[in-house]
């Protein structure tokens, strides 16, 4: 029994040095836990939402209705189980009034099931798998950025409609690979064309695309459509050319594969290739140039895709403490049916949310690196196209 | 074992200067307070503590397992956390697959879980030392990757909705964290009961005896792959319970619940506590859940000062925290 | 019947063979000393006795029963042995280390829903074999405490924990001093008269102190079998056991 | 040559080296006796420094070596032969002359690997042979032919008849013997009685970690209570 | 058939890189009895080195010379400074040391990323190596030929150096018995640290030649340091050529599974592994009793 008295000893300690951060404020900020895998094969992405997010906030010079917004940051990990536990600390210790953020879907699975058993307003930023506000809706959760069918969906059916009949497609195992090639394998066999293999690498586990990339070749496809991001997409883009596959079966994906934020270590190879993305720096709308010319000052560069989806979603998070006039209502699903009634213009286009809370994407574009005259790499525009509606799934109704 | 009647002694040692009756009730105040304490933790103290104090019972519980093995049979496994996933999964599959109530589930994975293990038992306690250390690894990727790889796990994306206990005959609710505090508090009082029981008993005893010699443990007579056996099948069925409460608690479980680097933790919260006292896991897993939780407050590199952490551990505080009180305890006495 | 018999045993490593042919029988309550010079096969011998080692041929018979198996269960058929080198339960007390002893014999050996200290029969065995090898004093010491004689004793004991039938004994005296081991001496010749005892020993005072019939090894062959005076006066031991030539001075 | 005074070396918590002094002299063989445990082996571990715990003053040739690590002890010019003879199963015979022979490197009385193999012509048979592969004999002429090469100014030796047939121990006498005319001073531990008296000038007796007797060998043969009482012979 | 030739050219390259890593563990594991799991932080060091001095002077070639050189000196003062101190001070069971190089492998990582930030890096492919060379009727990225050929010299160099040299003669009597080598006048405390610090410089190596192939991040080199131990183990511990075998059934086992049978590439070597150990415990290439 001993023990015990050494664990309570312990545990009052705990109990004194937490009771000082209880003590309440008088004029409480509002709380927004940000939750982010800032370190890991995903900070580089964080970084950037992380930033769009303190841009919207600073839009709105960091008050709503006069109550200053306060950012807590927590790193998920990548890990559910870190998530989870990042999330109650969130939640129950910084006493947030909602949490944004979120880049992986799996997380954001793991930690949406906890929102809605809490009933705390989880606004996400990326976690593009369609299960989320399908399968796995939920009044308490809303999605600022696009599920993976609205994105690839009419991705597939453009590559078809483009000459292209044949495809490999080759994505990490998991829900979100298989959620955007899923989308993309439906619209281009819609459209007429025809997957002949599909590749799926163990996520975050593989090293070497070596024996992926050599089986794509002999699959007698035109491109292999691919959805990988950080690592793994400085990886497969490397060995695909490696192998010497740029022109004999080109490696086509989305803005994740060819993410400016690779430029470090993809150098040469981003310039030339084609691929799908939602969002344009140099697109010419009132929306994007406000982005733009904030975000220049702030951090003496330019935004890119991570970063537009860093904003909307704390711009979506700020128009609607607006409109509840700065106050968390107490029934905290009513955060949620404001935030659905919402269309505004974001850079990427206007934004609308659908029945289960998650936000469509209006346009999708097609771009191609190049060079400027300082030898950055600029994102050209060359087509674009509508995005499609979200898969259906959610059976409750908010 | 010895950890409790060292500090006792010390304590009514101190007690003996005064009357009778004043150390009798310094004595009861030393075993109700902090009961007592433990008891009424959720409702004196914030909502996070409660949590916290939540996730350092489950770690508990997990290492009370690996240390019955570590500590108390001298095996040092660094396959534990393949349990631990398998309890989640368990339920997970048992509630989301089969339509399992848990009443049936949770005892068909642990009794699952006893049967697996006297199979990765038998075949690893033939090896000892460094190649045990390897083979439970071995088997515990195994797992890892099976739980990646299946279906039937959901991959890599694991899988979400993992039941809670029913309590509404109680007029509970378990979602709500107060009432997951006791439900975890008294699952973990149970395993660490049992586990305390196991180490105090005479089958115990043989596996202090195989980890003190084994050849003089085979000596006497003691088939010891048997006894090693039944401890690797005790210990991985602790591991099953906490990954079933991990799994309740986060409502969720991943192939991350089987990481390598799981099981290393386990083994630390082991070296943190102290490998030989049955308190130790629980003073370990405390001491690394609030360390780890402290030091991911205070900085982002975390990850840098918690491997540092780690280093100085092993390097300066051979019997854990509770060889640290003894040895004090004993320097003064 | 008798306690042990040894039947054209052999044992050979690769190439060597170190106990080649060897028979041996040992009756109830005989007190026998195995002797021999170094690398005569003493140890191996003990090894193939208790199961340790198998053997490339031959049997060993306990009680007319024929020894198979490992040690474990060779142990458990009334046969036990002390070690040449200490092998305890070192971080454990001396009590702790007779009382898992006592245990092994015990069917409360494999309980473990219950503590240790609900078979007080067991304990008080332990408390018992102490007291005959003289540990009642250092029950709470710590094996790796205990000094070198006393860890002699407390080898003795454990071996007797088991309540064996036949004893081995592997140089119990080794490295004591003249008063440890005239204590060792007494000690072992107190046990009951039905025990039989198997000794193997370099130092000729004890085995003359404690065994009528000594037994000489050399090169895995029993040389010679006889009383101390039948040894001492048989040339062949006297040439085997201390060489020739310079080595003899 | 080599002085050892009130030497105290610990295994853990026991004490078994308990004060131990010895001197050996300039082309002096020096015996030190007692039974199994007395501590002989752990007095010479002690001497060429492979007891961490140990306490007391070593000097030799007017050098303190109790603070210095093995190599240093080894370079100072002491050869050590221990117990099991620490052949190295996975090198061969030439390696193992090779290896002393360059750890040696500074030392003017280094000698060739021929010399070994004209004391041992049976090792020059088998010099590409791993150590696994020789037999008890030729491991014991190993190892002492391995402490010469490197021309050592001490040579200890750790019970070099163990194990070994009466034949081998005749012609192993031999050796010694020869090496000591040579004039190498020897530190010899034995359980043989008869191959120590052979041998040594003069002789120690140890028991439970205390020099009990020291003097001459004759003295010691004269002495029949010392030799019943520490050494049973 | 080209296909099938390709994927053996890509086992091959793969075992090579595996078998960098491997062979350093396993001399520091056959010789020192370490239990290093810190291995993989010195894979880290190795390829940002390279990435660093790469960026410096814009040669393939200077960072593949420099880039082991921080890796040895950092794997020779840990086991001269941290480890051999600790051994002596009796805190070396396998457990005190694997989990004192667990913890390093986590520092280093995150060291690494509070000093390089957590961006991706890589190396340049050289132009000497960028292009594909014809073999057999197919054509292969001749930079994995290279590592192919890496790998094989690194073996030839190891094998000789051990085999046929002094030093690795003063080597395998290490591992025989130590205490003999020092009273023999070695001073295998820095021979062994020079050892350490060679197979840090291994996994070093195989860091800066990943780097074209792989990008480099903070935390490249744990999830690196589990498969590499299967390596060792399959080769038998410490057993230097059953490494390199190892490494070859190990990288094709792993190269096969992900082109022909997908379903289980997470856990065939690790089946593998396991019925490895339960046929044959000391490894399919380990003598018995060999060490410890």
């Amino acid at each position: 029994m001993a023990y015990m008295s050494r664990l309570s000893a312990a545990l009052a300690v705990v109990v004194v040095a937490s009771a000082s951060s209880i003590c309440a404020e008088e004029i409480a900020p509002l709380k927004i836990g940000l939750m982010l895998p800032y370190k890991g094969v995903y900070a580089v992405p964080s970084e950037g939402i992380d930033r769009g997010f303190q841009v919207a906030i600073a839009e709105y010079g960091g008050k709503v209705a006069g109550r200053r917004i306060e950012i807590i940051r927590a790193d998920d990990e990548l890990t559910p189980n870190v998530g989870v536990q990042q999330f109650n600390r969130l939640v129950q210790l910084e006493k947030v009034d909602l949490v944004a953020g979120v880049v992986s879907s799996s997380v954001g699975i793991a930690v949406s099931g906890l929102a809605d058993k809490a009933q705390m307003p989880l606004v996400l930023a990326n976690t593009f798998a369609d299960e989320i506000t399908a399968k796995f809706c939920s009044p308490y959760v809303a999605r600022t950025s696009f599920s993976a069918n609205g994105f690839l969906y009419n991705s597939g059916k453009y590559w078809a409609s483009h000459g292209i009949r044949t495809a490999v497609i080759m994505g990490p195992d998991y829900s979100a690979g298989h959620s955007f090639l899923g989308a993309f394998k439906r619209g281009f066999e819609d459209g007429g064309g025809k997957v002949v293999q599909e590749i799926w690498t163990p996520f975050q586990k593989t090293k070497d695309w070596a024996a992926a990339l050599t089986q794509a070749s002999n699959s007698g496809a035109q491109i292999i459509y691919s959805f990988y991001a950080g690592a793994e997409a400085v990886q497969v883009v490397k060995q695909h050319a490696d192998f010497g596959l740029r022109d004999k079966l080109p490696l086509v994906g989305d803005h994740w594969v060819y993410d400016k934020l690779n430029w470090g270590a993809l150098g040469e190879l981003m310039v030339g290739p084609k691929f799908v993305t939602t969002y344009l720096p140099t697109v010419k709308t009132e929306a994007n140039e406000k982005l733009v010319a904030r975000y220049r000052q702030m951090f003496k560069q330019d935004p890119e895709v991570n970063a537009e989806l860093g904003y909307d979603n704390g711009k979506a998070i700020m128009l609607t403490l607006e409109k509840l006039g700065g106050r968390m209502p107490a029934d905290k699903s009513q955060f949620m049916t404001t935030m659905r009634g919402l269309v505004f213009d974001a850079p990427r286009g206007k934004i609308r949310f659908n029945a289960s809370n998650s936000a469509l994407l209006e346009k999708v574009y097609v771009v191609q690196f190049a060079k400027d005259a300082a030898g950055e790499p600029v994102p050209q525009y060359v087509d674009e196209f509508a995005g499609a509606d979200d898969l259906p799934g959610c059976t409750k109704s908010f | 074992m010895s950890t409790e009647a060292t500090i006792v002694g010390a304590v009514s040692e101190r007690a003996a200067a005064d009357p009778v009756k004043q150390s009798q009730r310094v004595a009861r105040a030393v075993i109700v307070a902090p009961v007592l304490m433990v008891l009424a933790l959720p409702w004196i103290s914030t909502p996070y503590l409660t949590i916290l104090a939540i996730e350092i019972m489950i770690a508990g519980v997990f290492a009370s397992g690996i240390n019955l093995l570590v500590g108390t049979t001298g095996l040092v496994s660094l396959g534990q956390a393949m349990f631990l996933g398998l309890g989640g999964y368990g339920i997970g599959i048992g509630a989301s697959v089969l339509g399992l109530p848990l009443w049936i589930s949770v005892p068909a994975t642990l009794a699952l879980i006893g049967v697996l293990a006297v199979g990765i038992g038998a075949v690893c306690t033939r090896t000892r030392g460094v190649e045990f250390l390897l083979i439970t690894l071995a088997f515990s990727q195994l797992f890892y990757g099976a739980a990646i790889k299946l279906r039937l796990t959901n991959g890599s994306d694991g899988m979400s909705g993992i039941p809670r206990p029913d309590l509404s005959f109680l007029g509970l609710n378990s979602d709500n964290p107060m009432v997951f505090y006791y439900y975890v508090l008294a699952v973990t009082v149970l395993a660490v009961a049992v586990v305390w029981r196991v180490v105090e008993s005479p089958f115990g005893s043989v596996l202090a005896a195989i980890r003190e010699n084994e050849r003089r443990a085979v000596a006497m007579g003691y088939s010891v792959d048997r006894y090693k056996i039944g401890a690797f099948v005790l210990a991985s069925i602790a591991c099953g319970v906490a990954g079933i409460l991990q799994a309740q608690y986060t409502y969720f479980i991943n192939p991350d619940s089987m990481s390598w680097q799981l099981s290393g933790e386990g083994v630390l919260m082991v070296i943190i506590g102290g490998a030989t006292a049955v308190t130790g896991p629980l003073i370990g897993a405390a001491v690394f859940v609030l360390v780890k939780q402290g030091l991911s407050v205070l900085t982002t590199e975390y990850m840098m000062f918690f491997g540092i952490f780690f280093m100085l551990v092993v390097a300066f505080f051979r019997g854990g925290i509770v060889g640290a009180v003894q040895s004090l305890f004993e320097k003064k006495s | 019947m008798n306690a042990l018999e040894v039947k054209n045993l052999r044992k050979s490593f690769g190439g060597l063979e170190v106990i080649s042919d060897l028979n041996l029988v040992v009756p109830f309550g005989q007190r026998r000393a195995v002797i021999g010079p170094n690398g005569a096969g003493k140890t191996t011998f003990f090894n193939l006795i208790t199961g340790w080692t198998p053997p490339t041929s031959g049997d060993v018979w306990i009680e007319g029963q024929r020894a198979v198996g490992r040690p474990e269960k060779i142990a458990r058929s009334g046969l036990s042995r002390s070690f040449q080198r200490n092998m305890f339960l070192e971080d454990l007390t001396v009590l702790e280390n007779l009382r898992i002893a006592c245990q092994a014999s015990h069917p409360c050996r494999r309980v473990f829903w219950r503590s240790t200290s609900a078979f007080g029969e067991v304990l008080e065995r332990a408390r018992m074999s102490a007291e005959r090898m003289n540990l009642a004093d250092c029950l709470e010491t710590k094996a790796k405490h205990l000094s070198y004689g006393q860890r002699r004793q407390l080898e003795v004991a454990i071996a007797l924990c088991a309540e064996p039938k036949i004893l081995l004994m592997d140089e119990p005296a080794a490295g004591t001093s003249p008063s440890e081991r005239e204590r060792l001496i007494n000690l072992i010749n107190e046990l009951p008269k039905d025990l039989t005892i198997l000794l193997v020993e370099h130092d000729m005072d004890v085995v003359f102190a404690i065994c009528e019939v000594i037994t000489v090894l050399s090169y895995g062959k029993v040389l010679a079998t006889g009383t101390r005076e039948q040894i001492q006066q048989d040339p062949v031991v006297i040439e085997a056991y201390l060489g020739c030539g310079h080595a003899r001075g | 040559m080599l002085e050892v005074k009130d030497l105290h070396a610990y295994y853990g918590d026991s004490h078994v080296l308990q004060g131990v002094s010895l001197e050996v002299g300039a082309s002096e063989c020096v015996a030190l006796l007692g039974r199994n445990g007395a501590g002989k082996s752990t007095t010479l571990k002690s001497i060429v420094g492979l007891i961490p715990s140990r306490r007391g003053k070593v000097v030799f040739k007017n050098r303190q070596l109790d603070r210095l690590p093995t190599h240093r002890v080894a370079r100072a010019g002491i050869a050590y032969v221990p117990e099991d003879r620490g052949i190295f199963p996975t090198v061969t015979v030439d390696e193992h002359l090779g290896i002393a022979l360059k750890a040696a490197r500074g030392r003017s009385s280094r000698r060739t690997a021929d010399y070994v193999y004209q004391l041992f012509p049976r090792l020059a048979e088998r010099r590409r042979n791993l150590g696994g592969q020789l037999s008890g004999g030729e491991q014991q002429m190993l190892a002492i032919g391995r402490a010469l090469v490197s021309g050592p100014d001490l040579l200890i030796l750790d019970e070099p008849s163990e194990g070994l047939a009466p034949v081998i121990i005749d012609s192993l006498a031999e050796v010694l013997n020869a090496i000591k005319s040579e004039g190498t001073p020897i530190l010899l531990v034995e359980q043989n009685y008869h191959l120590a008296t052979y041998l040594a000038h003069r002789v120690y007796v140890l028991s439970q970690g205390l020099i009990r007797f020291s003097g001459t060998t004759s003295a010691l043969i004269a002495d029949e209570t010392v030799r019943r009482t520490y050494l049973s012979v | 058939m080209q296909l099938f030739l390709t994927q053996i050219l890509n086992g091959l390259q793969l075992s090579m890189l595996v078998f960098l890593l491997a062979v350093g563990l396993t001399l520091i594991f056959g010789l020192m009895n370490i239990l290093n799991l810190a291995h993989g932080a010195f894979f880290t060091l190795g390829a940002y080195c390279g990435v660093a001095i790469a960026a410096a002077t814009g040669s393939y070639w200077s960072a593949l010379v420099m880039g082991p050189v921080l890796p040895f000196v950092v794997g020779f003062a840990l086991q001269l400074l941290v480890l051999q101190p600790l051994a002596e001070r009796g805190r070396s069971t396998h457990l005190d040391l694997a989990l004192l190089t667990f913890g390093l492998l986590f520092a280093t990582a995150g060291a690494v990323e509070w000093l390089y930030g957590s961006a991706f890096h890589a190396i340049p492919t050289p132009a000497l190596l960028s292009g594909h060379v014809s073999l057999l009727g197919l054509s292969y990225p001749a930079y994995r030929l290279f590592i192919i050929g890496i790998g094989l010299a690194v073996a030839v160099g190891l094998n000789f150096i051990f085999d046929r040299t002094l030093i690795g003669a003063t080597l395998r009597a290490g591992v025989d018995d130590r205490a003999m080598v020092t009273a023999l006048g070695v001073n295998i405390n820095v021979l062994f640290a020079v050892v350490f610090g060679l197979g840090a410089a291994l996994a070093g190596l195989a860091g800066v030649v990943a780097a074209p192939l792989m990008s480099v991040y903070s935390q490249m080199g744990i999830a690196i340091v589990v498969e590499t131990f299967v390596v060792v183990v399959v080769g038998g511990l410490g057993n230097l050529k059953g490494s390199f075998y190892a490494s070859l059934i190990v990288g094709m086992t792993d190269a096969m599974s992900q082109a022909y049978l997908p379903e289980v590439e997470m856990f065939a070597v690790y089946a593998l592994l396991i019925g490895v150990m339960i046929v044959r415990p000391q490894g399919l290439f380990g003598r018995v009793g060999r060490v410890a």
